[in-house]
C-alpha cells in the first residue's frame, strides 16, 4: 500500500434504504474508495453513541452513518432519533478533542446508488485531509 | 445461550469473476483460517449454487460446525438462501452472517490490493460478529377470526359489511346513536348527482341485519392493549335510557317531550331543531331512540312535571332512566379505524363573518338546507327569502397556512360545483358565483361535472375572497380577479364557504388509544404512503376513509374495501409470524425508568407493576418490530437487540477497524 | 388598497420572480400608496411576507434616490431631529412641562415612550398628558427619556430607509440599556410594535398603554368617579389589533367606564379596517381624498350609532378626525382616544 | 496479585464472620443473593476464581457501609478493588450503564487529544492558565452532554453549573484558579472498575498538568475526584507536592474567618432542606460537619436530617456507571423517600454523581422533593 495517509472508515448502514443504496452502487458498478466498511444495522436509530466512540477508541479515522430521508424510516422515525443522538455524540467527539467533522449522517435512499458513492468519496477525501487523530501516521 | 464450543465454516464465492477478478479469493480464505475458532475456512466458484450449498451442508454434518460465514454478495440477495441451507443441515438459521464482498467490494473497488485487504477486514468481521450469535425460534401467533371497526360511517360500514360477507365476526363501534356519518348528511353526490340517503340507506341497512355483524352503537371504544391476532378491547356503552328491545321507534316520546323543538340538531347542523329523546335523522340505523342526557330535564334537574314527559306517552314501556353506562369487553384479531373528519370551522376565518351573519353558510349546513330532509324541506330560503346572488368560497380551512391546513381537502371543489348545481336547479334565476384558487376535478367524471356547471352560467372567478361585510341586508363579497388583476365586489344574498376536513378533535386521543402515530397534518399516518395505504405501523390495525387523510365517497370506498382486505388476509390464514430479532429486557437489571416506552413507536415495551413501587419494563416480541431504539436509550443496558446486540455489534467494529 | 389605487402587492410579487426587483419598483405605480395595515399577510394562505416584500422594494428605491419628497424630508428629519416632524429635538419634552414627569434617569419600574406624534403634535400632546395622568392616579412608577428620546423607527422603516432603522435601533437600545429599562409602555401601537417585533437583540417587555390601563383596572388600582353617557364604538389598529392580537384590553378598558355603552362595528377586531395611517403614509398625500378609508370608517361608525369614535393609536387619531372636520361631521361624532376618555372619567 | 495475596493486604483473614458487613450492605438488603461476608469466606477458602467471575464482584457499590462497622478493620473496599482489577486481566467486566459511553470517555482522555473541556467558561468568571489554585473540574463537561439539556438520558441537570458555581465561589474568596483544558478525567472509575493501566496514564498526565501550571493547591468540587487526588494519586504514583482541598473545607475555614458571607433573608419561613452526604465525602474522606456548617451560616435554611446521615447515611446507588439495576433503583427511591420523610423542600447532594442519580430515579416517579447542589444555594445566598 503506498506511503499516503490512508483513513480508516466505519459506516453504518441501515437495512432498509441506505444498505440498499449502497448495494445498488455496487450493482451499478460505480466506484469509491475502499476505506469504508459497512455495518449493517436494521435501522439508523440502533446505532448507539457507544459504537460511535470505541469506534475511534479502536482506531477509526472516521464514522459515517447513513440512513433513510426523514419520512421514509422503516420504523417511522429511527432516522430522526439517530439524528438527535449524533447531534450530541458529534459535540461530544468535539469536546473529547477527535473532532466532530469526523463523525457525519447522512440520509441516503435505497434508489440513491450515486449518492452513496459520492458521500464515501467526500467522506473520505475529508477524512484524508483531515489526517490521522493523533496527528502522526498511523497508516 | 449456547455453551457449546463454536466451530466456524467460512466460504468465500468467487461469484463467477465477479468477485474473483478484484478480490484475491485465495488469500482471503487463507487469512480467514488464521482466526480463532474458524475451522474450515473455503473458496468456491458459485455458492448460492446446489453444489456450493450441499458443501456447507456436509461441512456442518462432517466437522461439527455450528456457526456459518458466507462471504458473498448482500445479505439482501441471498440471507435467505443461506439460513435455508443450514437450516437443512440441521443448524438455527440464525447462526449465519453474510460478508458482502460482491455489492460493497469487489464491484465498487478497482485496486486489486486493497479490494482485497477490505474483503478480508469484512470477512474477518462476519466471523467476529458469528462466533457471539445465538440460535433464536421462529414465532407464529394465532390470528383470532374476528374483527373491531371502529366508526360508522361509509368507510366504516363498507369495511364491517366486506369482512362479515367473508365469514368474520365483525364488532361495529359507533359512537352516535346511529351509523351513516358524514355521508347521511349530504344531499346529492358529485358528479352522478345519485341521492345519498339513497345509496347509503341499503348499507346501513344491511349491517344492521348482517349475522355476522354486531353493531354497538352509542358507544366508544376506551382501551385497546394485545397486539395482532389477540386484541383486547374495551368498549363503553352508552346509557340510551331507553330500552333497545323495547322500543319501535315509534316517535311518540319525542311528540311528548317537554323540551321539544327546543334543542339544536346535531345532524342539521344547528339548522334544525329537535326534542330531548331523539333519533338523528329519519332512516337512523338502528332506528331507536336516546335520550340526550345533557338536556333531559329528568336527569339533569331530576324533575321533569310530576313524572317525564316521554315515560308517559311510551306505550311500550321503553324508556328507563335507571339504565346505566355498560364496558363490552371484545377479543379481535385485526382493527380497522374508520373514525372520520371534522369539519374546519369557519370561525378561525373571521375575516369571513361566519357565525356572524346568517347568511353566511358551511358547505355542510348548505347540504342541510337543500337536502328535502333538512329543516327547509329542501327549499333554499334565507330569512324566508329566496336568495337571488349566490357566491361560493372555495379553500375555506384548506391549502391555508395560516390556520395550519396546508392540505388540499379534495372534495371542496366539487362539493362546490355540486351545489351550486343544485341551486341552479331550484333556483335557476340565481346568480351564482364560485370564488376559487385552482379547480381540482381530478376523478371520473369531475372534470365533466365541472364543464357542465359552467355551462349552467354559473360564473369562476379565479381569486379567494379577502373579506366579507354587510353591506345593508346583504353581503359585500370583496376579492381580486387575479386573472384581470382587478378588484372585484360582488353583492351577495347567501354565501356559502366551502369549509375543508380537518382530523377530528379527539385524534389524538385516539391515536394514543390505539398506538398509532399521525402525519404532519394531523391524520394518521399509513405505513407507506403508495406502497402500504391502509396499513399503519401497528400490525393488525388498517386505516379506512377521512381518518387517514381527506377523501371523496369513492375513494374513501375504495380504501375501506383495502383495509377490510388487509384484515381478512390475516384472519384467513389464522396465524401470523413475528419478528425474531426483537428487543428483550434483563428484568434484574431494569430499573423500570420508561425511556424505552417513551421512545417506542409501537408500544411495545410496557412498564409492569412486580411489586409495589417497582416497575419493569417488558416487551411484547409480537408487537417489537426491532429497530433497536430502545436498546440505544436504555441506561442501565437492560435492554439487548436479538442478533444486534452490542458485543456483536462492537466486534464488527473492532474486526473492520 | 388596491380598491383605490394601482397598487397591486400581487403583481409586484410576480414581477420580483423573474425581473430585476429594483427595475419593477421603478417602473409600477403604487408601492408608496400601501399602508403596511398587514391584512394581506395575515390572509395569506400560503404565509407569503407581503409587507416585507413591499419594505423591500421601498428599501431599493431609496437607496435609488427615487423618494416622494415629502417622505424625503420626513426621512432628512429622523436623521436630523431624531422625528419625522422637522421640529427640533431641544422640544421633543415641552409637552411635558408642568406635569412633573420624573425622568427615567432617576430610575424607574416602567418607562413610558411618548412616541414623536404624541410629543410633537398639538392634538395628540393631550393623549400623552392623559396617559400621564392616568398613571400618576394610578401610581405607577414611571418616568420617560425626555429630550433624549428618539424615533423608534417603525414608520422610517416602513418607508424603506432600514439602514436608518437598525441605527435607530441600535441606539434605542443602547439608551434602554444604559438605564436599565425593564419595561416599556407606548403611546402608539407602531412604536410598541416595532419594539416588540423587530428590535433584535432587546431584553425588556413592552405593553401598550391600554394593556396596562387595563390591568391597572383589573387591580383596582384606577376607579372612576365621572361617568360618560355615551354610545361609543372602537376602531381596531392594524398594529395593535391584526398584527399583535391585542383586542380585548382596549375594550375592557372602556366597558369599565361607567355610562359608557359600547356598541361594535360590522368590521370589528381582525376585521378591521384599516384608516390609512400606517406605512409612512402620514407623509403621503393620497390622491383623490374622495375614498379615503378614514371617511368609510367613519361612517362606519355612525351607521351603529356611535357618538364617540375611540381609537387607541395616534395616527388612526389624526386620519379619523381630520375626516371628522373636513366633512363637517364635528356635530355628529367625535374621535376620541381611549386615554382621554380614561381621564375624563377619572 | 493473587487471591491469597489480596486476603492479606486487606486483613480479609481476620474476618470474624459477623455478618455486619452483609447486613450494613445497602445491595444485599435488596438483593440477598449479594453478600460482602460470602465474597471474603469465598476468598479465604480459596476461591478467589469464583469471585473474579462472579458477576456480582460489579454490584458493589464501594460505599463503604461495610468497611466502616467492620469490627476487624477488615479493608473490603480495597479487597473489592484488587479483585476486580484481577478480573479484569480476563476479561471479565460490569454491565455497563449508557451503553459504556462513560466508561470510553474516560479511555479516550488518556490519549493525547486536544480537549475542548472548558467551553462552559463563562465571561463573567475570572480563571488563569497559571497560579497557586488549580480547580480540578473532573467529569462535568462530559456530564453536560450525557445528563444535561437534551443529552442522552436528560435527568434535567446542567452539570457544568457546577463547575460555574464552584469557580464564581473561588473568584468571591479572591481566588483566581487554574482551569485547564488539558485536564483528565480523574480516572476514579477506572481504577474501581480495575483498569489499573488507565488509571495511571490518566494520573500521570493529570499531575503533568498540574504541575505545568505551577499549582501547589488543588481544589476539588466532586468528591471522588477529592479522595483521586488526595488518596490514590499518591498511593500508586507516590508522594505528590500538592496540596489537595475540598471546597467544602475551603469555604467552612473561610466562613470562620468571617470571608464567606450571605445576604440576610427577610423571610420568616426559614426553607427546609435536608443534605445527602456521598460516600466519597463523608465515610471515605470523612468530611462530614464542614457542609453543614456551611448551611447553618446560610440566612433562611433549616437543615432537617435524615434518618441515616453522616457515617451512616446511604449511598446514591451507583457506581462507576457499572451495575446500575433494579437494585440501584430501590436503593435511591428508599434514600429520595427518606428525604421526603424530613419534610424538606429541598435535597442538597455534594456530589454531582449523586445528583445525577437520584434525579435519575426521580425521573418518571411520583416523589417531588427538589434536587439541588450545595453549590448552587452558596451562590444563590452569597453576599
Amino acid at each position: 500500500m503506498s506511503e499516503e495517509f490512508e483513513p480508516n472508515i466505519v459506516g453504518f448502514a441501515c437495512n432498509w434504504c441506505s444498505y440498499a443504496g449502497a448495494d445498488l452502487a455496487g450493482t451499478s458498478r460505480m466506484k469509491y474508495p475502499p476505506n469504508i466498511r459497512i455495518i449493517r444495522v436494521m435501522c439508523s436509530g440502533r446505532v448507539s453513541p457507544s459504537f460511535v466512540l470505541k469506534a475511534f477508541q479502536m482506531g477509526a479515522d472516521g464514522v459515517l452513518i447513513t440512513g433513510c430521508h426523514p419520512g421514509d424510516c422503516h420504523y417511522i422515525a429511527g432516522n430522526l432519533k439517530c439524528e438527535k443522538t449524533m447531534e450530541t455524540t458529534r459535540k461530544l467527539i468535539d469536546v473529547l478533542g477527535i473532532g466532530e467533522e469526523r463523525l457525519r449522517l447522512e440520509w441516503v435512499s435505497a434508489s440513491e446508488g450515486s449518492k452513496f458513492a459520492d458521500v464515501v468519496t467526500d467522506f473520505t477525501n475529508h477524512i484524508r485531509g483531515l489526517g490521522p487523530i493523533l496527528g502522526k501516521s498511523q497508516g | 445461550m449456547e455453551t457449546a464450543e463454536i466451530r466456524i465454516g467460512v466460504y468465500i464465492c468467487h461469484c463467477g469473476i465477479n468477485i474473483a477478478s478484484t478480490v484475491d479469493v485465495d488469500r482471503v480464505r487463507d487469512s480467514i483460517s488464521q482466526l480463532p475458532n474458524v475451522i474450515v475456512s473455503r473458496d468456491f466458484k458459485y455458492m448460492c449454487s446446489d453444489p456450493g450449498q450441499e458443501l456447507v451442508r456436509r461441512d456442518i454434518k462432517e466437522k461439527g460446525l455450528n456457526r456459518i460465514v458466507v462471504a458473498s454478495c448482500s445479505p439482501r440477495m441471498h440471507e435467505p438462501t443461506f439460513r435455508m441451507t443450514i437450516q437443512q443441515a440441521g443448524l438455527n438459521p440464525y447462526c449465519l452472517e453474510m460478508a458482502n464482498i460482491r455489492e460493497q467490494c469487489s464491484w465498487v473497488h478497482e485496486d486489486r490490493e486493497y479490494a482485497t485487504a477490505k474483503a478480508v477486514k469484512l470477512v474477518s468481521a462476519a466471523v467476529a460478529k458469528v462466533s457471539l450469535l445465538e440460535p433464536l425460534e421462529e414465532k407464529e401467533v394465532e390470528v383470532r377470526p374476528e374483527a373491531l371497526v371502529i366508526g360508522g360511517g361509509i368507510a366504516g360500514i363498507q369495511a364491517s359489511l366486506d369482512i362479515a360477507d367473508a365469514g368474520f365476526k365483525v364488532y361495529l363501534v359507533e359512537r352516535e346513536p346511529s351509523i351513516g356519518g358524514h355521508m347521511a348528511q349530504l344531499d346529492k353526490t358529485f358528479p352522478t348527482l345519485d341521492c345519498s340517503a339513497c345509496i347509503l340507506t341499503p348499507r346501513m341497512v344491511e349491517v344492521e341485519r348482517h349475522p355476522n355483524i354486531e353493531l354497538l352503537s352509542y358507544s366508544e371504544v376506551i382501551d385497546v392493549s394485545g397486539y395482532i391476532g389477540n386484541f383486547h378491547v374495551k368498549v363503553r356503552k352508552k346509557p340510551r335510557y331507553i330500552a333497545m328491545d323495547k322500543c319501535t321507534g315509534c316517535g311518540m316520546c319525542a311528540e311528548a317531550c317537554r323540551m321539544k323543538g327546543k334543542i339544536i340538531s346535531e345532524f342539521d347542523v344547528g339548522m334544525g331543531k329537535r326534542s330531548v329523546p331523539y333519533i338523528p335523522f329519519p332512516y337512523a340505523v338502528p332506528s331507536k331512540y336516546t335520550i340526550d342526557p345533557e338536556n333531559c330535564l329528568f336527569i339533569t334537574k331530576g324533575k321533569c312535571g310530576k313524572s317525564p314527559a316521554c315515560k308517559d306517552a311510551c306505550s311500550s314501556d321503553a324508556i328507563d332512566f335507571e339504565q346505566k353506562e355498560e364496558i363490552v369487553e371484545l377479543d379481535v384479531g385485526t382493527i380497522v379505524v374508520a373514525t372520520g373528519f371534522d369539519l374546519f370551522d369557519a370561525r378561525e376565518k373571521p375575516e369571513y363573518g361566519y357565525g356572524l351573519y346568517d347568511n353566511v353558510l358551511s358547505g355542510l349546513e348548505f347540504e342541510r338546507l337543500v337536502s328535502s330532509s333538512g329543516p327547509t324541506q329542501g327549499k333554499i330560503v334565507i330569512d324566508d327569502k329566496e336568495p337571488r346572488d349566490v357566491v361560493f368560497v372555495q379553500c375555506v380551512g384548506s391549502r391555508d397556512k395560516s390556520v395550519g391546513n396546508e392540505y388540499c381537502s379534495r372534495v371542496c371543489c366539487m362539493y362546490t360545483a355540486k351545489q351550486a348545481h343544485l341551486i341552479h336547479e331550484k333556483l335557476p334565476d340565481a346568480k351564482l358565483t364560485v370564488f376559487y384558487i385552482d379547480i381540482r376535478a381530478f376523478g371520473k367524471g369531475y372534470e365533466e361535472f365541472y364543464d357542465r356547471v359552467r355551462e349552467e352560467g354559473v360564473r369562476y372567478i379565479r381569486g379567494n375572497v379577502s373579506e366579507i361585510i354587510k353591506k345593508g341586508d346583504r353581503l359585500l363579497v370583496m376579492a381580486e380577479d387575479t386573472l384581470l388583476g382587478e378588484p372585484v365586489d360582488i353583492e351577495a344574498d347567501l354565501v356559502v364557504l366551502a369549509t375543508g376536513i380537518v382530523p377530528r378533535k379527539d385524534v389524538k386521543e385516539v391515536g394514543n388509544l390505539l398506538k398509532i402515530s399521525r402525519s404532519p397534518d394531523g391524520f394518521f399516518l399509513e405505513s407507506h404512503p403508495k406502497m402500504r395505504p391502509v396499513d399503519t405501523a401497528t400490525d393488525g390495525i388498517y386505516l379506512a376513509g377521512c381518518a387517514q387523510g381527506p377523501k371523496d365517497i369513492p375513494d374513501t370506498v375504495a380504501q375501506a374495501k383495502g383495509a377490510a382486505s388487509s384484515a381478512m388476509t390475516k384472519m384467513a390464514r389464522g396465524k401470523v409470524k413475528v419478528e425474531v430479532t426483537t428487543a428483550s429486557v434483563d428484568t434484574f437489571v431494569c430499573r423500570g425508568c420508561g425511556r424505552c416506552v417513551e421512545v417506542c413507536e409501537y408500544g411495545a415495551p410496557n412498564l409492569e407493576e412486580v411489586e409495589p413501587g417497582i416497575f419493569v419494563s417488558q416487551i411484547n416480541d409480537s408487537i417489537c418490530k426491532g429497530c433497536g431504539a430502545c436498546s440505544v436509550v436504555c441506561p442501565s443496558g437492560a435492554i439487548s437487540m436479538k442478533h444486534f446486540k452490542n458485543e456483536q455489534i462492537l466486534s464488527q467494529i473492532a474486526a473492520v477497524i | 388598497m388596491l380598491r383605490k389605487s394601482h397598487f397591486n402587492i400581487r403583481k409586484f410579487i410576480y414581477d420580483t420572480f423573474d425581473k430585476d426587483a429594483a427595475k419593477v419598483v421603478f417602473e409600477r405605480e403604487g408601492i408608496w400608496d400601501c399602508t403596511t395595515c398587514s391584512a394581506c399577510l395575515k390572509k395569506c394562505p400560503k404565509g407569503v411576507d407581503t409587507t416585507g416584500i413591499v419594505m423591500g422594494l421601498r428599501s431599493l428605491m431609496v437607496e435609488d434616490g427615487r423618494i416622494p419628497p415629502p417622505i424625503r424630508d420626513a426621512l432628512k428629519s429622523i436623521a436630523i431631529h431624531k422625528n419625522p416632524w422637522k421640529i427640533s429635538a431641544e422640544e421633543r419634552s415641552k409637552w411635558a412641562e408642568g406635569l412633573g414627569v420624573k425622568n427615567i434617569s432617576e430610575g424607574a419600574d416602567i418607562l413610558y415612550y411618548v412616541g414623536c406624534t404624541p410629543a410633537y403634535d398639538a392634538r395628540l400632546q393631550k393623549v400623552a398628558r392623559a396617559i400621564v395622568e392616568i398613571l400618576n392616579r394610578a401610581g405607577v412608577d414611571f418616568g420617560i427619556l425626555g429630550n433624549e428620546e428618539g424615533c423608534c423607527g417603525s414608520e422610517i422603516r416602513r418607508m424603506g430607509d432600514v439602514w436608518t432603522f437598525e441605527y435607530l435601533a441600535e441606539e434605542n437600545i443602547e439608551i434602554f440599556k444604559k438605564y436599565n429599562v425593564k419595561k416599556i409602555v407606548t403611546t402608539s401601537p407602531h412604536c410598541y410594535n416595532t419594539f416588540k417585533n423587530e428590535y433584535k437583540g432587546a431584553n425588556f417587555e413592552v405593553q401598550h398603554y391600554t394593556e396596562l390601563v387595563a390591568s391597572l383596572i383589573e387591580e383596582g388600582r384606577l376607579s372612576f368617579t365621572h361617568q360618560i353617557d355615551k354610545t361609543v364604538t372602537y376602531h381596531d389598529p392594524c398594529f395593535l389589533g391584526k398584527q399583535n392580537g391585542i383586542f380585548d384590553p382596549p375594550r375592557k378598558v372602556l366597558t369599565s367606564i361607567p355610562g359608557i355603552k359600547l356598541v361594535e362595528m360590522d368590521r370589528a377586531r381582525e376585521r378591521s379596517l384599516c384608516c390609512e395611517g400606517g406605512g409612512g403614509r402620514m407623509w403621503v398625500e393620497s390622491e383623490d381624498s374622495e375614498d379615503r378609508l378614514a371617511k368609510i370608517r367613519v361612517g362606519e361608525a355612525m351607521d351603529v350609532g356611535a357618538q364617540i369614535l375611540a381609537t387607541s393609536c395616534p395616527f388612526c387619531l389624526l386620519t379619523l378626525e381630520d375626516v371628522v372636520k373636513t366633512g363637517d361631521l364635528e356635530e355628529s361624532i367625535k374621535v376620541m382616544d381611549i386615554a382621554e376618555l380614561v381621564k375624563e372619567a377619572l | 496479585m493473587n487471591s491469597e495475596a489480596i486476603v492479606k493486604e486487606t486483613r480479609a483473614y481476620h474476618c470474624l464472620e459477623c455478618g455486619v458487613c452483609t447486613s450494613s450492605c445497602p445491595v444485599a438488603r435488596v438483593r440477598p443473593s449479594f453478600s460482602p461476608r460470602l465474597l471474603v469466606e469465598k476468598a479465604l477458602f480459596g476461591f478467589g476464581d469464583e469471585i473474579v467471575r462472579d458477576r456480582d464482584l460489579w454490584s458493589c457499590l464501594v460505599c463503604g457501609r461495610c468497611t466502616s462497622r467492620c469490627p476487624s478493620n477488615v479493608d473490603y473496599l480495597n479487597f473489592i478493588k484488587e479483585m476486580r482489577i484481577e478480573a479484569s486481566k480476563l476479561g471479565e467486566k460490569g454491565l455497563f450503564s449508557h451503553d459504556g459511553i462513560l466508561n470510553t470517555i474516560m479511555e479516550l482522555q488518556s490519549l493525547s487529544l486536544r480537549q475542548k473541556r472548558t467551553s462552559w467558561i463563562t465571561d463573567d468568571l475570572e480563571v488563569a492558565d497559571e497560579g497557586e489554585w488549580f480547580y480540578f473540574v473532573g467529569c462535568l463537561p462530559y456530564f453536560d452532554l450525557v445528563f444535561g439539556e437534551g443529552g442522552y438520558c436528560d435527568v434535567g441537570l446542567k452539570p457544568t453549573e457546577r463547575a460555574r458555581n464552584t469557580v464564581r465561589i473561588l473568584n468571591k474568596m479572591g481566588i483566581k484558579p487554574v482551569v485547564s483544558n488539558d485536564e483528565r478525567c480523574c480516572g476514579h472509575d477506572l481504577l474501581w472498575n480495575g483498569d489499573l493501566e488507565g488509571f495511571r496514564r490518566l494520573a500521570e498526565l493529570n499531575l503533568k498538568t498540574i504541575e505545568k501550571s505551577g499549582a501547589k493547591k488543588v481544589i476539588c468540587l466532586c468528591p471522588e475526584g477529592y479522595v483521586t487526588l488526595k488518596r490514590d494519586y499518591p498511593s500508586y504514583l507516590g508522594e505528590q507536592d500538592i496540596e489537595v482541598v475540598q471546597l467544602y473545607q475551603l469555604l467552612a475555614d473561610k466562613l470562620k474567618e468571617g470571608k464567606l458571607n450571605f445576604v440576610e433573608n427577610g423571610s420568616d419561613n426559614p426553607v427546609k432542606v435536608t443534605f445527602h452526604d456521598p460516600c466519597s465525602l463523608g465515610r471515605i474522606a470523612e468530611i462530614y460537619e464542614e457542609p453543614r456548617e456551611i448551611l447553618s451560616g446560610i440566612p433562611g435554611i433549616e437543615l432537617v436530617e435524615m434518618e441515616r446521615n453522616r457515617a451512616d447515611a446511604l449511598c446514591c446507588g451507583t457506581s462507576g456507571w457499572v451495575n446500575c439495576s433494579s437494585c440501584s433503583k430501590q436503593i435511591q427511591t428508599e434514600r429520595l423517600k427518606e428525604a421526603e420523610a424530613t419534610g424538606a423542600d429541598i435535597l442538597l447532594v455534594a456530589c454531582p454523581k449523586c445528583g445525577i442519580h437520584l434525579s435519575c430515579a426521580k425521573y418518571n416517579s411520583d416523589i417531588k422533593i427538589e434536587i439541588k447542589d450545595i453549590t448552587d444555594l452558596i451562590v444563590e445566598k452569597m453576599a
